[in-house]
């Protein structure tokens, strides 16, 4: 009982601390105050570690695959250069001018 | 012992209600024949329509809706359930030496699950059809196309969900359900293979799922996450797609390894070479298996960063697999070899298996893969993948386990002769298509230049080859049922616990939980122990 | 049936690498049949002496460990060697001719630098660098050059880059090869390599004979025409005339009609056989000739006539495969 | 059904400590496998909000902060009430199971609720991407597609919170049948675990959707 009133009470805190940084600008801090309160549920909650030890390889196997799919999936839109057609995508492309395209894509 | 679990209660209800996953293997055996034919009819007009450059059979519509439907039924209704789901089902509690899997309930679940969707999958495939092939690449799938695709995608997306129930219950069973004394390197090699399987079930088919209901959403309102008119991107899509769809090569050929290491075993009398070599890399493709994805992609506009990235992972995976290759020829070696028709498809399977994964490695290479790519070369290489490995283990498989299922042996000679036709066949209908893809003949053509017809033409007369080849087994399975010899609890002589029950087993599985005390196939132990001589012996009840 | 030609250097060293793969392959590949062979013939059941059994596994780990590494080696010159031929594409020299190339359900539409346009072909110069901008109308599409051993898909929306320097004059396929629906197969296209003087006249030339026709091999795609009746001596559908009569030297030939006269193929019967489509002598067609009276307009049958035209006068040299 | 704490004659357990386990540990597998479900939106938004990053910014912007906050606070309260459920089955206390559960679906019922009175908001105001779409200007396009990422992540999710309320009903029905004892609770322990996980997707979705580039 007081064990989840207390993580209930943390949840709202942190709620109340990522709004705060939200209107202060700071996004990082929205992103570390957000797993925080991920891992107050899977820890107060969810009481992983009270559970069969197969519930945290599965977690942390989830996690793991969750990873590659964001690191690797991401790494061609980061490191693309894209040439977009001249003329606005929703004029649908037209043949354009030679001078406004660039030398090389890829 | 209790009566066997095939007619311990015949009723139709007792089948669709059981939670024996003896009767759901069946019941997925059933339904995964009827697609495996209907795949294949949609194969056989693809060969007929290409004997002729001009292609006269078929109009371009049909043909292409024909190797949409092809591709998807092989893909979703027949491979990635083959043997997994269908032999895993039914081995995986017997290897074990359990009662039944973690969650029964969920595991026929799974198969309705599994029959709902191929039914919404061929509702849309035969009532308006489809023509974006299984890929479904946009914004062709999602703006252009006039297909189904709705019924289709959301039929898959159903479909996924009944390969991770099936993964879950699979990863749980092996963790929890291990009979006293059965260690982790004591297991089967079938069962590291369907646990590395699982592990893709049940982490990369999700991903397909939101790709695809990104997909509806994005055909049912247009609102542009695929669409470069909106915004959005393509490619995006393709990089979805690919991390599931390629892991799901794996699916298809991690458990025809598994196959082929218990039946080289067991018909080599011999333990596996390098037991855990070949249990580690079968973990080690599922693991690597997730992040070459990207090579789908390298002439598609992904960025040059992320190509080399994913061409070299390409070659590790590549590792693991000639590991398994090397480990089994190691197994031959020293072995007292009898060559029964499911030896005869494993070997098949070794040969045909190496021919796929070397051509893999032209299509790793950037540049080689740049001009074979999307040409007949990769048509060659997966089937050499998923038709000469996959189906080729799926066969020995049945063949092996055979027995085990129903209680009766097939008929040998016949049994060989299909296998050796089923080889020929495949080589003569695929080999040529290498060099068609070389030549640059592009994939999905309903018509081509007439330079490529005498390859054509072969190609399609290996086809004919291999259809007569496929119907055998089925009419001499068909014929074992009611004709066939009995068999014995233990055909082969092998060693795995699924021997160690009746054939075949009661709805219990086993009389009294079985204890293991050795390692996995201990054949030299084993054949002291039944007094068999060490050489020249053969197996015990030898039919 | 001929080898596929290499129409430029970077073509020669792709197929270097493709030999060297296949020479690895078939190292490996005999390695793996003649184990299978050998063992089945050394340890077939009843033929073997006894043999110890425990041999093997204790020399395993070194097996593993030394063909693991071998493999690994292997793989990892492969893949620096096939790594450094790629990168060459990601960069075109800077004095290249830029090309537009357009992907279109389905065809392919080209603009040279001087304005001159053409449909479903490509003329370069030889020895000079080209790079190709793609980019497509609508689905993605795929442009591939299998003679020089090159391809790249073509997206909607932003420009893709192909470059080359072909080296052999000739004319050589074209594939669209990233499926784009109902008439992928029939996105195929040719490109002539000539030499630089002829490639001065051809530009020209390809002035001078106007747009007119070009608007017709449009027609001639959009309205379906193309999709029984062949256009293009290259095309993969070429030598089809199971659906409909070639277009490729019509205008100026005779024909036989069913009615047993024979008509010159003129402008004027082009203009009527699309409005009226006649009946040949002795003419089994798979498909019947609908009427495009009301469909097309008068200009419409002007561009067409116009382009079948530029069909039979001055047809390109011989196909290189 | 019979009493779960009894193991039937077939089940493939040894004992009801080894099943319920098994039961923990499967669904555990599960929610791996729905996190990565979810994975593939959020590498859509990570994708989108990088590289179309103005656009994107203009659509968080325009989402109904309040309610999205209310409605994180109400999913907060809801799943620590659902965890009150969870301790009264441990405890055997099938009429505690039966409140608390009733509160927690409630309390999920009402987040519903407002996210319908939000949609519906948003649908008034033409946020919906399509040919009529509100947000004009360059940034448009990028704001069309933080849309469609919003309508298909709380979509699902939604989907998820129905499916979830469905399974606390049903635990509600068999605590009131009296199923469960301190011997055998773990379905009530199971669904918490699910009801948990949606929550947790959402503490991620609200300043995925909400926070992130608004300022």
């Amino acid at each position: 009982m007081a064990r989840i009133a207390a993580c209930w009470g943390m949840l709202v805190l942190l709620l109340a601390a990522e709004l705060a940084a939200t209107w202060a600008g700071y996004g990082i801090a929205v992103c570390v105050v957000a797993v925080l309160m991920v891992l107050v549920i899977v820890l107060g909650f969810m009481q992983i570690l009270r559970g069969p030890p197969l519930a945290i390889i599965f977690a942390l196997g989830g996690l793991f695959w969750l990873t590659i799919l964001l690191a690797l999936g991401s790494l061609d839109s980061f490191t693309r250069t894209t040439v977009p057609v001249p003329g606005g995508a929703l004029d649908g492309p037209a043949l354009p001018d030679r001078a406004a395209v660039p030398k090389a894509s890829g | 012992m209790s009566e066997s679990y095939l007619w311990q209660d015949g009723t139709l209800r007792s089948w669709l209600l059981t939670r024996d996953h003896k009767r759901i293997a069946l019941l997925y055996l059933g339904s995964i024949t009827a697609f495996f034919a209907l795949g294949s009819v949609g194969a056989a007009l693809i060969r007929l329509q290409l004997l002729e450059p001009t292609g006269t059979i078929l109009s371009d519509a049909t043909y292409n809706r024909m190797f949409t439907m092809h591709g998807v039924v092989m893909v979703w209704l027949f491979l990635v359930p083959s043997i997994p789901v269908t032999l895993g089902n039914f081995l995986v509690p017997l290897m074990l030496g359990a009662r039944d899997l973690a969650f029964p309930r969920l595991n026929l679940l799974s198969w309705y699950l599994f029959v709902a969707s191929g039914l919404l999958v061929l509702y849309g495939l035969f009532r308006g059809g489809l023509e974006t092939g299984w890929t479904f690449y946009t914004p062709l799938s999602s703006d252009y196309s006039e297909g189904r695709v709705l019924p289709v995608v959301l039929g898959i997306f159903l479909n996924g969900f009944s390969s991770i129930a099936t993964g879950v219950n699979f990863i749980v069973s092996i963790h929890q359900l291990r009979a006293p004394g059965m260690t982790w390197y004591r297991l089967p090699l079938m069962l590291w293979a369907l646990y590395a399987t699982s592990v893709i079930f049940v982490l990369a088919t999700p991903v397909l799922g939101i790709t695809l209901l990104l997909l509806a959403f994005e055909r049912l309102f247009r609102v542009g996450v695929f669409d470069p008119t909106l915004g959005g991107d393509p490619l995006l899509f393709q990089q979805m797609f690919w991390f599931y769809s390629h892991p799901a090569v794996y699916i298809m050929i991690l458990p025809g390894m598994g196959v082929v290491s218990e039946i080289v075993s067991t018909f080599c009398r011999k333990p596996v070479f390098g037991y855990r070599f070949v249990a580690w890399s079968s973990v080690s493709i599922a693991a690597i298996g997730f992040i070459v994805w990207g090579h789908h992609m390298f002439v598609a506009g992904e960025s040059l960063y992320s190509a080399i990235v994913f061409s070299m992972f390409s070659f590790f995976v590549s590792v693991p697999s000639a590991i398994k290759v090397f480990n089994w020829l190691g197994t031959m070696h020293g072995g007292s070899i009898r060559l029964d028709a499911p030896m005869l498809y494993a070997m098949g399977f070794i040969g045909l298996f190496t021919v796929g994964g070397l051509t893999g490695l032209f299509l790793a290479s950037l540049a080689a893969d740049v001009h074979l790519t999307q040409t007949y070369f990769v048509v060659a290489h997966f089937h050499y993948i998923m038709v000469g490995g996959m189906v080729s283990a799926y066969f020995g498989g049945l063949h092996y386990w055979w027995p085990k299922i129903t209680g009766r042996m097939y008929p040998e000679i016949w049994g060989r002769l299909a296998a050796a036709l089923i080889f020929f066949g495949f080589n003569l209908t695929f080999f040529p298509q290498f060099i068609l893809g070389f030549e640059g003949m592009p994939r999905r053509y309903a018509t081509y230049p007439a330079q490529f017809q005498i390859l054509n033409v072969l190609s399609s007369a290996g086809a004919g080859i291999l259809a007569v080849a496929y119907v055998m087994p089925l009419v001499y399975f068909g014929w074992s049922l009611f004709r066939g010899a009995r068999a014995p609890d233990n055909p082969w002589g092998a060693t795995g616990l699924e021997w160690r029950t009746s054939s075949p087993p009661p709805t219990e599985n086993f009389a009294e939980t079985p204890v293991v005390t050795t390692d996995a196939y201990d054949y030299g132990d084993m054949d002291a122990r039944s007094g068999v001589a060490d050489a020249g012996g053969g197996g015990p009840h030898h039919v | 049936m001929i080898w596929l030609p290499e129409a430029s250097a970077h073509a020669m060293r792709i197929d270097i690498l493709l030999a060297g793969l296949v020479i690895i392959s078939l190292a490996v590949l005999g390695l793996v049949f003649g184990l299978m062979v050998l063992n089945v013939l050394r340890f077939r059941a009843g033929r073997t002496t006894a043999i110890a059994r425990a041999i093997a596994e204790h020399k395993s780990w070194g097996f593993e460990i030394a063909w693991t590494s071998a493999t690994l080696l292997i793989f990892f010159g492969l893949f620096l060697w096939a790594t450094q031929l790629y990168v060459v594409g990601f960069r075109p020299p800077a004095d290249a001719i830029q090309i537009y190339v357009t992907g279109k359900q389905w065809m392919w539409k080209i603009q040279y630098p001087g304005g001159q346009r053409e449909i479903n072909a490509l003329h370069v110069p030889a020895g000079r660098p080209v790079q190709l901008l793609l980019t497509s109308e609508d689905v993605i599409h795929d442009f591939s050059i299998p003679a020089l051993r090159i391809k790249h898909d073509v997206l909607p929306g932003r420009y893709q880059s192909l470059w080359f320097t072909a080296t052999q004059t000739g004319s050589f396929r074209l594939y669209c090869t990233q499926f784009c629906g109902l008439g992928h197969s029939r996105m195929t296209a040719t490109l002539t390599v000539m030499n630089a003087t002829d490639y001065a006249g051809w530009l020209n030339s390809a002035r001078a004979s106007g747009s007119l026709a070009t608007v017709g091999e449009a027609l001639f795609i959009r309205s379906g025409c193309s999709g029984c009746h062949a256009s293009s001596r290259y095309a993969p559908d070429a030598g089809d005339t199971s659906r409909a009569p070639s277009m490729v030297g019509l205008y100026g030939s005779r024909v036989a009609l069913a009615d047993g006269r024979a008509i010159l193929a003129d402008a004027a019967f082009l203009h009527d056989s699309i409005l009226d489509p006649p009946r040949r002598q002795g003419a089994s067609f798979a498909t019947e000739m609908p009427s495009f009276r009301g469909v097309l307009t008068e200009d419409d049958l002007a561009a067409l006539v116009a382009y079948l035209q530029t069909l039979s006068p001055t047809l390109p040299p011989e196909a290189g495969n | 059904m019979s009493d779960g704490s009894v193991l039937d004659h077939h089940s493939p357990y040894e004992t009801p400590l080894h099943r319920d386990e098994s039961a923990i540990a499967g669904m555990w597998l599960f929610l791996a496998s729905e996190a990565l479900l979810f994975g593939g939106l959020f590498l859509v938004c990570l994708v989108y909000s990088q590289t179309r990053a103005g656009g994107w910014a203009e659509g968080v912007r325009h989402t109904n902060l309040t309610i999205g906050a209310v409605n994180t606070l109400i999913l907060i309260t809801s799943s620590a009430v659902y965890t009150l459920a969870v301790e009264a089955g441990r405890r055997g206390d099938n009429r505690g199971v039966v409140r608390a559960g009733l509160g927690a679906a409630g309390l999920g019922l009402a987040f519903l609720v407002l996210k319908g009175v939000e949609w519906g908001q948003e649908f008034s105001e033409n946020l919906f991407p399509g040919p009529h779409f509100a947000l004009h200007g360059p940034a448009s396009g990028a704001a069309a597609l933080f849309y469609s990422f919003y309508f298909l992540a709380t979509f699902l999710h939604g989907m998820h919170m129905v499916v979830g309320i469905g399974l606390i009903l049903w635990i509600c029905r068999r605590a009131r049948q009296g199923a469960f004892s301190p011997a055998w609770s773990t379905p009530v322990d199971v669904v918490g675990l699910y009801w948990s996980f949606v929550d947790l997707i959402w503490m991620l979705l609200f300043p995925l959707l909400y926070l992130i580039g608004r300022a």
